[in-house]
């Protein structure tokens, strides 16, 4: 297994006011992730517990495309990894921002 | 004097040898090996039938078990290497050289035996090209053939898996080789004439039905949300854009995402009617939601699909089918229809490298092309216009006389970045290369050349190469598609973002889509059991297929 | 559209299960209560550990729900997974939610924690037994892709009732592990239509290894739930001699068919070939109108 | 120790305990009362007409009325893998077992599980883990699944299994580390007759299931305990 966290400034806060959210499922090719509303405003951190080694700098890459893009200020992400290609690795982090701003 | 029927003589004496062993023109399976004994010579050239659908599997049986004495050297010409029988007869020296096409499943081993010198091997052709070489200088003496059945007279009966045997048979019979059949059942009356009796010199009735692989049924159960968004990415901004309407789909999930996407997501664009209308395809299951949802004018095939027999009888509008109702598929037809007849080909690989050239070689394996390079390419032949080939044809080049220009066929790689166990496919240098190298190959076995692919639909994007104007702009337009993967992370940013601005490379976004809504529930059947229901009950899939 | 079952998440079920917005999760994945096993195989964990468990309402009423995640690890019985279902029937023992509701997803123990969760399900089994006695009933709802097997099949017997879809699968031993074992002759595991003969949804509900038969919706199992809590069946020598006089008849009048096809035969389906492709609603149809396969003997 | 010299053992003045197919039924005296005995012998699977059978004995005694124990006595195989037991609904049949061992305790029968051999997945959680108190014999050997099969499941070597067996019980086949889990309350001593010391535990049956306090207190099971404490305080709340 492999861990790493990757912090982040943003911004400004995610939209929306829910708590928390989980998203996803750790199978093959899949991924839970799960995002806390406990940080700064500003403030993001994104930790991975991956069985796949070897790929820090894809995962560096994901996570700073989606912070860029969704702006997640105030979040405190966790992911547990179950082998997710890059891209699965990216929508849920979407899916997981869409829930917080909307609580859908 | 010339003795200008030396071939005819030699014939009638493997036939008079071959009688021996028959009741008139009638084998019994159990003396398959005496009549390939009789009527073979060491080096004769031997089509035995069989492509990555159906297989005349008890007449290879009966050709791996011959003496090696009596029956070696043989040429091997055959659409494909799919049963371990086919490779078996060149680790006993029946079999010597071999022309082919297709080897998916014996991909590793074949692989392994040429490195090894096992195999004399001619060449990897495409179904097209093996199929012309088999009337101009690879013309079997012997064609061994699949039917479902026949009557003593030998007249046969393919079914709906017709596939090569009318093509093999015209080249076999009338340049005087003999042709032997495999049939499931001798009958009195055959449904359908589908090979008169004179071109069947013996029949042999098979100790089991001939064997069909369900190649191309795909179950909805397993595409995922990332296939979708890009068939939604293909749908709307490759089908719609182009008004494609006469099409090839490729084997795979992305391809069948879109088949299942057109009465959905394909509908609410309302774009019914205005595209994929009429098709060279096998009667894919996940094609079944379209059809029932009015989508589909006509269908033809290179073969049938397992399970699908009742559903196409039932519905003879779409499908080509025989007075007895039942399914008449013929590949060469098919391929040449999808070469010359269809606006786009799209379909799936393994590797991309930074040209565009694709391929489905990995370094151990050598899967052959089968039918995908046919369509898969640019036929310089074609003449007649349509609006969705001009306009490719314009987007390719800009300037001359448009009544000089030719119109450009469509040819879409539908490729995720990762494959499984996160292997990229997009490479820097395809594995094909090496393998090349390695077995000593003079051409690297590419699927689709760079200068045919048009298109590279990723999740990330669309990558139109009719509108890169240069080498580095088609790189970068690929790179730039290419998502996380070391040649997508190799992107120039800049230069990215400057064909996007072109329509070069176009995101999700740029094409009006999110990517959060590619969700199954767009899918017009979530399970082999919805296409059962949406057939009526008359899609009857293979027992691994189903959960129920 | 209605939510497919099979295809949902253990949360996505539990959700659309109970009321709107009712549900409330007991030890949520922010508390992380991992397994702290899965890491020394090099094997990723969830923050669930593969089974959501809380409290919610059905109809307005109280119940109590588990849901097992069949996509991580198979559904299968870990240390953690175990403990808060087993935690989850203690304390509605106490509690005395009107009934629970245990949404089946599961291939058995987890072999990396096999002991705890072998225990475990031991314990499962053992804290039904007190919560039925207690007159709380225990529905079991089985509709996933991991099916209710090793285990899950033995905690699946002890529930007051069964609803099954379908897709759901109940069973001990799995039919890869008796091709393993016995060899493809006894049981070919790549014939999924024999798979799904021999231990799929309408082979269970038509034998009455099943109370009730759903499509494979949400709302379809919700109804059956409703429907089954409410004639849940007593947990006495009574209804255990029945069920040993219902499975004893059941051996004694099938005991020598070889596939399902003849049972269904001789329980008097007219057309037993044409029972998989049957409608939920045909297919309803056809167990109304025969004997023994509704009954309270479980 | 074999069943015979296990029943030797246990009733020294004799009993009416039958062997037939792998199947114990019968009853012997124990301190002035009945003892009620049930189980499996000779590394038998247990398929559904054993499991019925043993069901039979056991309602057989609730219906009897009193307060007769049960002794379950196991040496079994796993349950029987074969395509006809789950058509048959193997599962049912299984739990019914059980389900009739817990109504027995439930009524007023105490029910203990002596595991003297083998024993696995569904035909343990059926006969000797639906008991009451689960005790063993030294050279018992229950599993879930033996290490060779875990390799291939898991896809892991077998000798890092074994290694990683010496220092997780967890997931390791063999008395001890179900002793760890608390699945096994207590190894007696073959030495001394073994009577007394079933009379013993069937004097001082535990009031609740207290196998999850075991398994941390040995350390086999770390946190099943407490989790499950968590979630009754959550619910509770």
């Amino acid at each position: 297994m492999e861990t790493m966290t990757f912090r982040h400034t943003t911004k400004g806060p995610l939209a929306g006011t829910k708590p928390q959210a989980i998203t996803g499922v750790v199978a093959s090719g899949n991924l839970e992730v799960l995002l806390e509303r406990v940080l700064p405003p500003d403030q993001c951190t994104i930790e991975i517990a991956t069985p796949v080694v070897g790929y820090g700098d894809v995962w560096e890459a994901v996570a700073a495309d989606f912070v860029a893009r969704a702006q997640p200020g105030g979040l405190r992400i966790a992911i547990n990894d179950g082998g997710a290609r890059p891209d699965t690795v990216s929508l849920r982090l979407l899916q997981g921002a869409r829930l917080m701003e909307t609580g859908r | 004097m010339t003795d200008w029927r030396r071939q005819r003589t030699a014939r009638d004496a493997r036939i008079a040898a071959g009688r021996a062993h028959a009741d008139g023109k009638v084998v019994a399976a159990a003396d398959v090996v005496d009549l390939l004994e009789a009527v073979l010579r060491p080096g004769d050239r031997v089509c035995l039938e069989g492509d990555n659908q159906k297989q005349a599997d008890c007449l290879a049986r009966g050709l791996s078990a011959c003496d090696p004495d009596k029956v070696h050297g043989l040429h091997m010409v055959q659409s494909g290497i799919v049963l371990p029988e086919h490779l078996d007869v060149f680790e006993t020296g029946i079999a010597k050289r071999l022309d082919y096409s297709y080897s998916g499943p014996q991909g590793a081993r074949i692989a392994k035996m040429l490195y090894g010198g096992q195999i004399e091997l001619g060449a990897v052709h495409t179904y097209l090209e093996l199929f012309a070489r088999y009337f101009i200088d690879l013309t079997p003496n012997v064609a061994l053939i699949a039917g479902v059945s026949a009557d003593r007279a030998g007249n046969l009966y393919t079914g709906p898996n017709t596939e090569d045997t009318p093509t093999v048979v015209e080249a076999t019979a009338f340049k005087n080789g003999v042709v032997i059949a495999q049939v499931n059942q001798i009958v009195e009356t055959v449904p359908r004439v589908d090979i008169p009796g004179d071109r069947i010199d013996f029949v042999v009735e098979a100790d089991t039905p001939f064997y069909v692989e369900p190649l191309f049924t795909r179950d909805p159960a397993a595409v995922t949300e990332t296939q979708i968004l890009m068939a939604m990415m293909a749908i709307k901004g490759i089908y719609a854009e182009y008004g494609i309407r006469r099409l090839n789909h490729g084997i795979g999930f992305g391809t069948a995402a879109i088949e299942l996407l057109l009465p959905t997501y394909g509908e609410r664009l309302g774009l019914k009617g205005r595209i994929a209308t009429n098709w060279a395809l096998n009667p894919h299951p996940t094609l079944i939601p379209a059809i029932e949802a009015g989508w589909v004018e006509q269908v033809h095939c290179f073969g049938s699909e397992v399970g699908m027999d009742r559903y196409i009888a039932a519905r003879p509008d779409i499908f080509f089918t025989g007075a007895d109702g039942s399914l008449r598929s013929n590949r060469a037809f098919c391929q040449t229809a999808g070469l010359y007849a269809c606006d786009l080909f799209i379909g799936s690989t393994l590797q991309i490298d930074l040209m565009g050239h694709s391929s489905t070689v990995t370094t151990n394996r050598v899967a052959g092309f089968g039918g995908a390079p046919n369509m898969g390419s640019d036929p310089h032949g074609r003449r007649h216009p349509s609006d969705t080939w001009m306009k490719a044809g314009r987007e390719a080049q800009q300037t001359g006389d448009p009544a000089l220009m030719r119109g450009r066929k469509l040819v879409v790689q539908l490729v995720e970045t990762f494959g499984d166990g996160l292997v990229p496919a997009f490479v820097e240098h395809l594995d094909a290369l090496e393998l090349a190298r390695t077995i000593g190959l003079e051409l690297a076995p590419v699927m689709v050349y760079a200068d045919d692919v048009t298109h590279i639909v990723t999740e990330e994007g669309i990558a139109n190469l009719l509108l890169c104007r240069n080498a580095d702009e088609r790189e970068q337009a690929i790179r730039g598609v290419a998502g996380y993967t070391e040649v997508g992370r190799g992107r120039d940013k800049a230069k990215v973002e400057h064909l996007r601005a072109r329509g070069i490379v176009r995101r999700p976004e740029d094409l009006g889509i999110e990517p959060l809504d590619a969700d199954r529930s767009l899918l017009a059947a979530k399970s082999i059991k919805d296409l059962v229901h949406t057939s009526g009950g008359l899609y009857e899939p293979p027992a691994r297929f189903r959960n129920w | 559209m209605s939510l497919s079952w099979y295809e949902a998440s253990a949360r996505q079920r539990v959700a659309a299960l109970v009321d709107a917005e009712s549900f409330e999760e007991f030890v949520g994945p922010e508390q992380r209560a991992m397994s702290p096993h899965l890491p020394l195989f090099d094997l990723p964990r969830a923050f669930d550990d593969g089974i959501v468990v809380g409290r919610g309402r059905l109809d307005g009423r109280t119940v109590y729900l588990a849901a097992q995640e069949g996509r991580f690890m198979g559904g299968a019985f870990g240390e953690v997974h175990g403990a808060k279902l087993v935690g989850l029937l203690r304390a509605a023992v106490t509690e005395t939610p009107e009934a629970v509701l245990i949404l089946f997803d599961t291939g058995g123990v987890r072999l990396q924690e096999a002991n705890a969760g072998e225990t475990a399900i031991a314990e499962t089994m053992r804290a039904i037994a007190d919560l039925r006695r207690a007159g709380i009933p225990v529905v079991g709802l089985v509709g996933g892709r991991a099916g209710c097997f090793g285990g899950g099949g033995l905690i699946a017997g002890t529930c007051s009732r069964l609803a099954v879809s379908e897709g759901g699968r109940i069973s001990v031993s799995g039919p890869e592990v008796i091709e393993t074992n016995k060899g493809a002759e006894e049981f070919d595991s790549k014939d999924r239509a024999l798979v799904w003969r021999t231990m799929g949804g309408k082979h269970r509900r038509l034998a009455g290894g099943a109370d009730r038969f759903c499509d494979d919706t949400v709302e379809a199992f919700r109804a059956a739930a409703l429907d089954l809590i409410g004639r849940a069946p007593a947990f006495d020598l009574a209804t255990l001699e029945a069920e040993q006089a219902r499975l004893e008849d059941r051996i004694a009048r099938f005991g020598d068919c070889r596939d399902a096809t003849e049972i269904w035969a001789r329980l008097g389906v007219n057309d037993p070939a044409g029972v998989p492709a049957l409608s939920a609603a045909d297919f309803d149809g056809l167990v109304a109108g025969l004997e023994g396969t509704t009954h309270d003997a479980r | 120790m074999t069943l015979a010299e296990i029943l030797a053992s246990l009733f020294p003045v004799g009993h009416a305990v039958a062997v037939a197919d792998g199947l114990i039924t019968g009853r012997g005296p124990l301190e002035n009362r009945d003892l009620a005995v049930v189980g499996v012998d000779g590394d038998t699977p247990l398929g559904i007409e054993g499991a019925l059978a043993l069901s039979a004995a056991v309602l057989a005694t609730v219906r009897a009325g009193g307060a007769t124990p049960v002794l379950v006595l196991v040496d079994s195989d796993s349950q029987r893998m074969s395509r006809r037991d789950e058509l048959l609904g193997l599962n049912e049949c299984l739990a019914h077992l059980a389900k009739a061992l817990l109504l027995a305790d439930a009524q007023g029968h105490p029910t203990i599980g002596l595991i003297y051999g083998h024993s696995a997945a569904g035909a343990f959680i059926a006969t000797a883990l639906a008991t009451r108190v689960l005790v063993a014999l030294p050279g018992a050997n229950p599993s879930v699944m033996d290490l060779p099969s875990v390799a291939r499941v898991t896809k892991l070597p077998l000798e890092k299994l074994e290694a990683m067996a010496k220092s997780t019980p967890v997931f390791a086949p063999g008395l001890d580390n179900m002793v760890q889990a608390g699945a096994v309350q207590v190894v007696l001593d073959p030495a001394k007759p073994l009577g007394p010391q079933i009379a013993a535990l069937i004097g001082e049956p535990p009031s609740h299931d207290a196998r999850d306090a075991l398994g941390k207190d040995r350390g086999g099971r770390p946190v099943a305990h407490d989790i499950a404490a968590r979630v009754v305080d959550a619910a509770r709340a």
